[in-house]
């Protein structure tokens, strides 16, 4: 806990002598661009959605543990979206959209959003609407990989985690991929499908096999607390997913309207595909694998949401489904504890979305379709690739010095009992 | 008296009830548990002894007079199975002997205020 | 099963071979309107508000039921979302707001929305993002129809009912009211009075009546099983239903201004209302009477919403709290069993509104009020005649063939172990 | 009750015989102005997410305290959505917004807002839907006021006691700060730190002295009975939060941005800072430390929102956490009941706000850092002083009269048996 | 020692427990359940038998010794009637034979481990 | 045949079911509870005997027959213990006599069916 102090009072010193106000000059120049105040509008609100994704995945993952886990499960949504939301005001939207220094950005200016205080991007919104936007993302991609090693790690450990994959991975990637980085203007990407899903599902598969699975998986089945908030969590990640793929236009005119309708018939699509499926294998549609096929199509839809018509986004969705639907059966089969199948959903459906966006574009690239498939498949695999490596040396690394999995005991008690001292539903017992 | 405390499967609760009730057994008390019996899934996972999961039941708890306790317990048996043969699972019925039983409204005791 | 299958399958082939991209030139003239950017974003936000209130509506609706049918009744819900989700795009559209043809209406380059993928409308807005917009009230509507036979049909059944019915009855309705057909501009309907909430409140009625009552109503009390979760149902349906109201405006104005102001009041007049009747009744005034009293403020208010100014709005109301307080005491007398009151409420009030507005206009029309009511009262009656008789006939027809009434051992098992294998609340039990 | 009614029933009477539209005359000048779609899609944007707010905080409330009061906390909440819904638009917008007649303002044309209705502000917004943004706020003040005294007051008289106090406590602060009174242009206020947070942290202070401590406490631990329900509406309040500041710059610009970036700044800054300090003092972050540090840097950064960058905005989150800890520490020191840390929260970080934005201004006034603070200290005094006195009056003589606290009896029985004949969890026993 | 176990409605558990404090009865265990007591409401319903519904009740456990059943009995009525003649509904106390008690932390048993 | 009745602390379960295992103990009944046992925080509050606040614990129902009974109540004692010397609220177990068991699938009973 003292090094992660020690370094919070050591930014917090940084920013107090920084060179706040002293951008004045140069910014003139720019502020010619007039504000387009209905782009704002809906760049405010985009930003608002997506924000509200996260408390949606903290009901969705915490209904889907265990009741001693519940507090525990929903605070690593809640911590990411403390945590990395003054991380990334501080220094990730400069390493992330600074000027290009190879691996990563870095404007000074751009550190603590002080030089952009009153700037105006080309789109006609404030660039700190753009940042907060941009924050957004940068907050939900950690709290998503929490899903593949719920129920087994130290709370300390998982907040230093956090803040290194934000700094090392997604600062890293969201710059080669839009910010300016190599792959820029290559591999489609319109929202993050292998910024976001990519590299949440392969960083989690990579710690899910490095931690080991929780004790007891998988002879003992452990069943949903509270199925009813799994489903209103998946509500709110449906709505907070417009946000997510129409603001991800940066404007609010056509290709948001695409954007938007593309995202809700895939979405769509997913969900009906899981369900005809349970109910020819199983004879009963699950709510889990309702909210299980809407999440495979939302995850396929988000790199494609502004390059894909309604048959592709069909396509999408119910492809998406199928194949998550089988990656699901193999885990089960390999046996690994990837426990809320953050690579069983978003990693499979990010791959399936990256690659199979290809076919179904609105306009066919000039380089031709071989060619973006190409570009498509480099993008996956240096994500992947970059994800999955980095991930597993901060992994060992936390787990060997501050540690990361829970004792058998702390485990078997509970993470709210453990390690914060809580239970999330009082009324379940007299009081 | 007697405290006939039985565990079923949740999805039978209605059933059991209504049979108890053509029995003329009105007085019930009911609450959920977790169990476990029949323990075939106990197994070693990777070496070790695992605890198999629980299972959602619901308790019944009836105190009835002696003449009564056959008459119930043939109202559960008969309302708690699954299918003709039962099924792992269907549950259990434990009689322990209950000594004093007082109504509070009343304050009656013994046997009427079963 | 296997019959809607075949279905879907026919539906995604058809797709595929479906003329895609082939609408280009046509486009092209109409492409002069600029983009209004304001009015977009609102209309994108109201887009995201009405979906919010399926989720919203689940919960409310959920919270009603018994333990044992939570997730079922949830589902009901969700799978609207999905399935008219799908079917809203692949065809809904095209026969709400295609060309009339008489019973409905009809354009090849709506299926699918391909050939609206980049027209605009006269509002500024893109096509597409209304064709979203109105999507999401054909998601709600048979999703609102749920409530009356909650807790007692075969989810099967149920979804292929709801795919009927929008077919059969929401969209024809829709395109007689607004979509061009013969009630337009007759019969104000703001946002959907008639089409949405008289139809929902028959429709639910006749199946109420056809396939009987739960088993045990009324001797048996069926006591929600989670309040607090139907309040916050409630929270999100009076938020959403800025979206509905304001959104119908198609505009980012006065309008709007106005529609979502009444909304407002009508709201808080009906459940204060409620309250206070309770008040006299009971001596206590109950959660549930609240969100019922701000439900019938809501739904009367909605075909009213651009018309009437603020006493308007609190007449509407107080009116549709105290009709629907006395429509429901008249069904305990009656019996039947509209579990949860979409007709005492959705239909009711949905009368109220749809004949009181006439009285309280901001602009008088110049055919007089008695002609006007005479249409509102046309409008009320086609609604509800129609939307009566054809889901009188659907039901029947489901019911003999695939099943919509629960067996009685299903039924007493709860639908949630019979139709889904799932228990919503897994903390209630030790895990 | 009665009583109640009458002015109820007054109110209805006067609202039939008013002069409704009769200003059509007067407005014709003014609508030059062209309305801006962006600002006004914000702005209706804002209102809802302000309106998502007011169920947020029954959740949140309603979360926190004990099983047997759940529904009644929440219903605090949803009733005030419900009475000061209809209030504002009466008659409360006239007295804060109207012309200034010293202690509140009024123009019979903004009664029941009837000649506003096609009103445009000098921003390009309608001016109805300022009214109805500003009437959220009005809407969560006495909301936010009942955490103070939950779980033992009788629900009509908490009715009455939130129409008097907004009626003559809120609209008249609101009127001096905002709506042109003596305080407006003085002290910074952006968004309510004053006429909010502070008036609602003194009134509750005030009210739970007199109203004295629930019975048991400090003794009787008294548990959360729904901390996994306290997450998501303080996952609401963040995501609400933006429409409350960033709405306030009644813009789509520029200072939207800013204000929407600080706030997101500061709630992560707090609830960071909460974490680490309970980190140190009890090895155990607990989430309901998490929620309270990001309260109370929401509510720090509300008067500031406009007007401060994001160093400043670290620093207020992080300092009105510090603070506020030390209070509650003060606070079970001293020993009485403000239950759920209304004056510890909004109370000391609305002060703490109030007073620290001085020296992290954007723009220092012409006037010097110092007089500003005397500014600042004069608003917080002012409305402390006066919210309190008046509080004190309005409880002492409901309590005398109507009645206010409830019996001992009734009390341990619980609100929601006692008070609204239900019980918030029907789940928790066989049904 | 005996097993008291009573079942009364929840709006008097903080009564019951304060009555049982004052008669020096501290230990105790509370669970929630549903019951089903004079059953006025059992009917017929359209040629059916219904299973009348469950009302949520409270369920003390309060090991004890001999000598403090009566007191601790007489702390539970007074303290659980609505009213002074009680309503329908006000429950019932059970008492069983207790045979052994062991408190874990001590491993303690008998009358000194209740 | 007895029936064990154990309170235990609700962070103990999977340890103490662990431990039932090993002693070859499968069945078992599980459900929530709350209780209060030392009562040293039951003080005056401002002149009034208060009630202190019930802890969440879990109760363990085992029907075992006779020779069961210490094995098992070994194994709980064992598990269910904090540290060494155990920590106050640790729990309690209750041992009563069971007459009669019956499984409800097959219908035997005594011995058998437990
Ligand atoms: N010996 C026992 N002690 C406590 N509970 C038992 C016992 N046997 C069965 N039960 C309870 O009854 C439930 C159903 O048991 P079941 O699997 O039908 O028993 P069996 O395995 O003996 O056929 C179990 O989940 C458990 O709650
Ligand atoms: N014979 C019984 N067996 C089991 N539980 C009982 C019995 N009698 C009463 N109860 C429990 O006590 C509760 C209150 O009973 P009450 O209606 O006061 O009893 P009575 O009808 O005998 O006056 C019931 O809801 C039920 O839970
Ligand atoms: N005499 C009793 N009657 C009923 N329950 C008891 C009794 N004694 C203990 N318990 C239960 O056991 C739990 C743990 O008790 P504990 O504090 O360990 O007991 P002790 O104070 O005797 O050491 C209590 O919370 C309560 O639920």
């Amino acid at each position: 806990m003292k090094k992660v102090v020690v370094l919070v009072l050591a930014l917090v010193c940084g920013m107090l002598f920084m060179p706040g106000q002293c951008f004045g000059q140069e910014q003139a120049a720019e502020q010619e661009i007039v504000i387009d105040t209905g782009t704002t509008a809906w760049m405010l609100t985009s930003t608002s959605l997506v924000l509200l994704m996260t408390p949606g995945l903290a009901m969705f993952y915490g209904g889907l543990v265990r009741t001693k886990n519940v507090v525990g499960t929903m605070m690593h949504s809640f911590a990411a979206m403390a945590i990395i939301g003054v991380l990334w005001a501080i220094c990730g939207y400069a390493m992330t959209f600074g000027t290009s220094h190879g691996w990563c950005g870095w404007d000074w200016e751009k550190f603590m959003l002080s030089g952009i205080d009153s700037k105006m991007r080309a789109s006609g919104i404030p660039e700190v609407v753009f940042a907060m936007f941009q924050g957004k993302f940068a907050i939900i991609t950690p709290a998503l990989i929490a899903g593949a090693f719920a129920e087994r790690v130290k709370f300390r450990g998982y907040c230093i985690l956090i803040i290194l994959w934000s700094l090392l991975i997604y600062n890293p990637l969201a710059h080669w991929v839009w910010g300016g980085g190599y792959l820029t203007g290559l591999a489609k990407d319109f929202a993050g499908g292998t910024v976001i899903h990519i590299s949440a599902g392969i960083s989690g598969l990579v710690m899910a096999l490095y931690l080991g699975s929780r004790r007891g998986y998988p002879k003992t089945a452990m069943h949903p607390n509270n199925l009813v908030m799994t489903l209103m969590g998946a509500g709110l990640l449906w709505v907070g997913w417009f946000g997510f793929n129409a603001g991800s236009s940066e404007s609010s005119g056509l290709l948001t309207g695409q954007a938007l309708t593309v995202t809700q018939v895939a979405a769509s699509a997913g969900a009906v595909t899981w369900m005809l499926i349970e109910a020819f294998h199983h004879q009963k549609a699950t709510s889990l694998g309702f909210v299980s096929g809407m999440l495979a199509g939302l995850v396929a839809i988000t790199p494609a949401a502004g390059d894909v018509m309604v048959p592709g986004a069909i396509v999408l969705g119910v492809a998406a489904s199928i194949v998550c639907y089988l990656a699901l059966r193999l885990k089960s089969k390999l046996g690994y504890d990837d426990s809320l199948d953050v690579f069983g959903i978003h990693g499979v459906a990010g791959i399936v979305g990256a690659l199979l966006l290809t076919f179904f574009l609105r306009n066919v690239p000039d380089h031709g379709i071989g060619r973006q498939f190409y570009y498509q498949l480099e993008g996956v695999i240096v994500s992947g690739v970059y994800a999955g490596v980095v991930t597993l040396i901060l992994t060992v690394r936390i787990d060997k010095t501050v540690g990361l999995r829970m004792s058998a005991p702390a485990e078997m008690a509970g993470m709210d009992h453990s390690l914060h001292g809580e239970s999330g539903y009082g009324m379940l017992n007299m009081n | 008296m007697k405290l006939i405390t039985a565990i079923i499967q949740p999805d039978k609760l209605d059933e059991v009830r209504e049979s108890l009730l053509k029995a003329e057994i009105t007085r019930i008390t009911v609450s959920r548990c977790s169990g476990r019996g029949r323990a075939d899934q106990v197994d070693l996972y990777r070496g070790q002894v695992v605890a198999p999961d629980l299972i959602n039941k619901v308790r019944l708890d009836i105190a009835c007079n002696d003449n009564y306790v056959d008459i119930a317990i043939d109202a559960i048996l008969t309302a708690a199975r699954h299918g003709a043969e039962g099924k792992i699972g269907d549950g259990k019925i434990f009689v322990t002997n209950l000594e004093r039983c007082i109504r509070i409204r009343t304050g009656e005791t013994g046997g009427e205020a079963i």
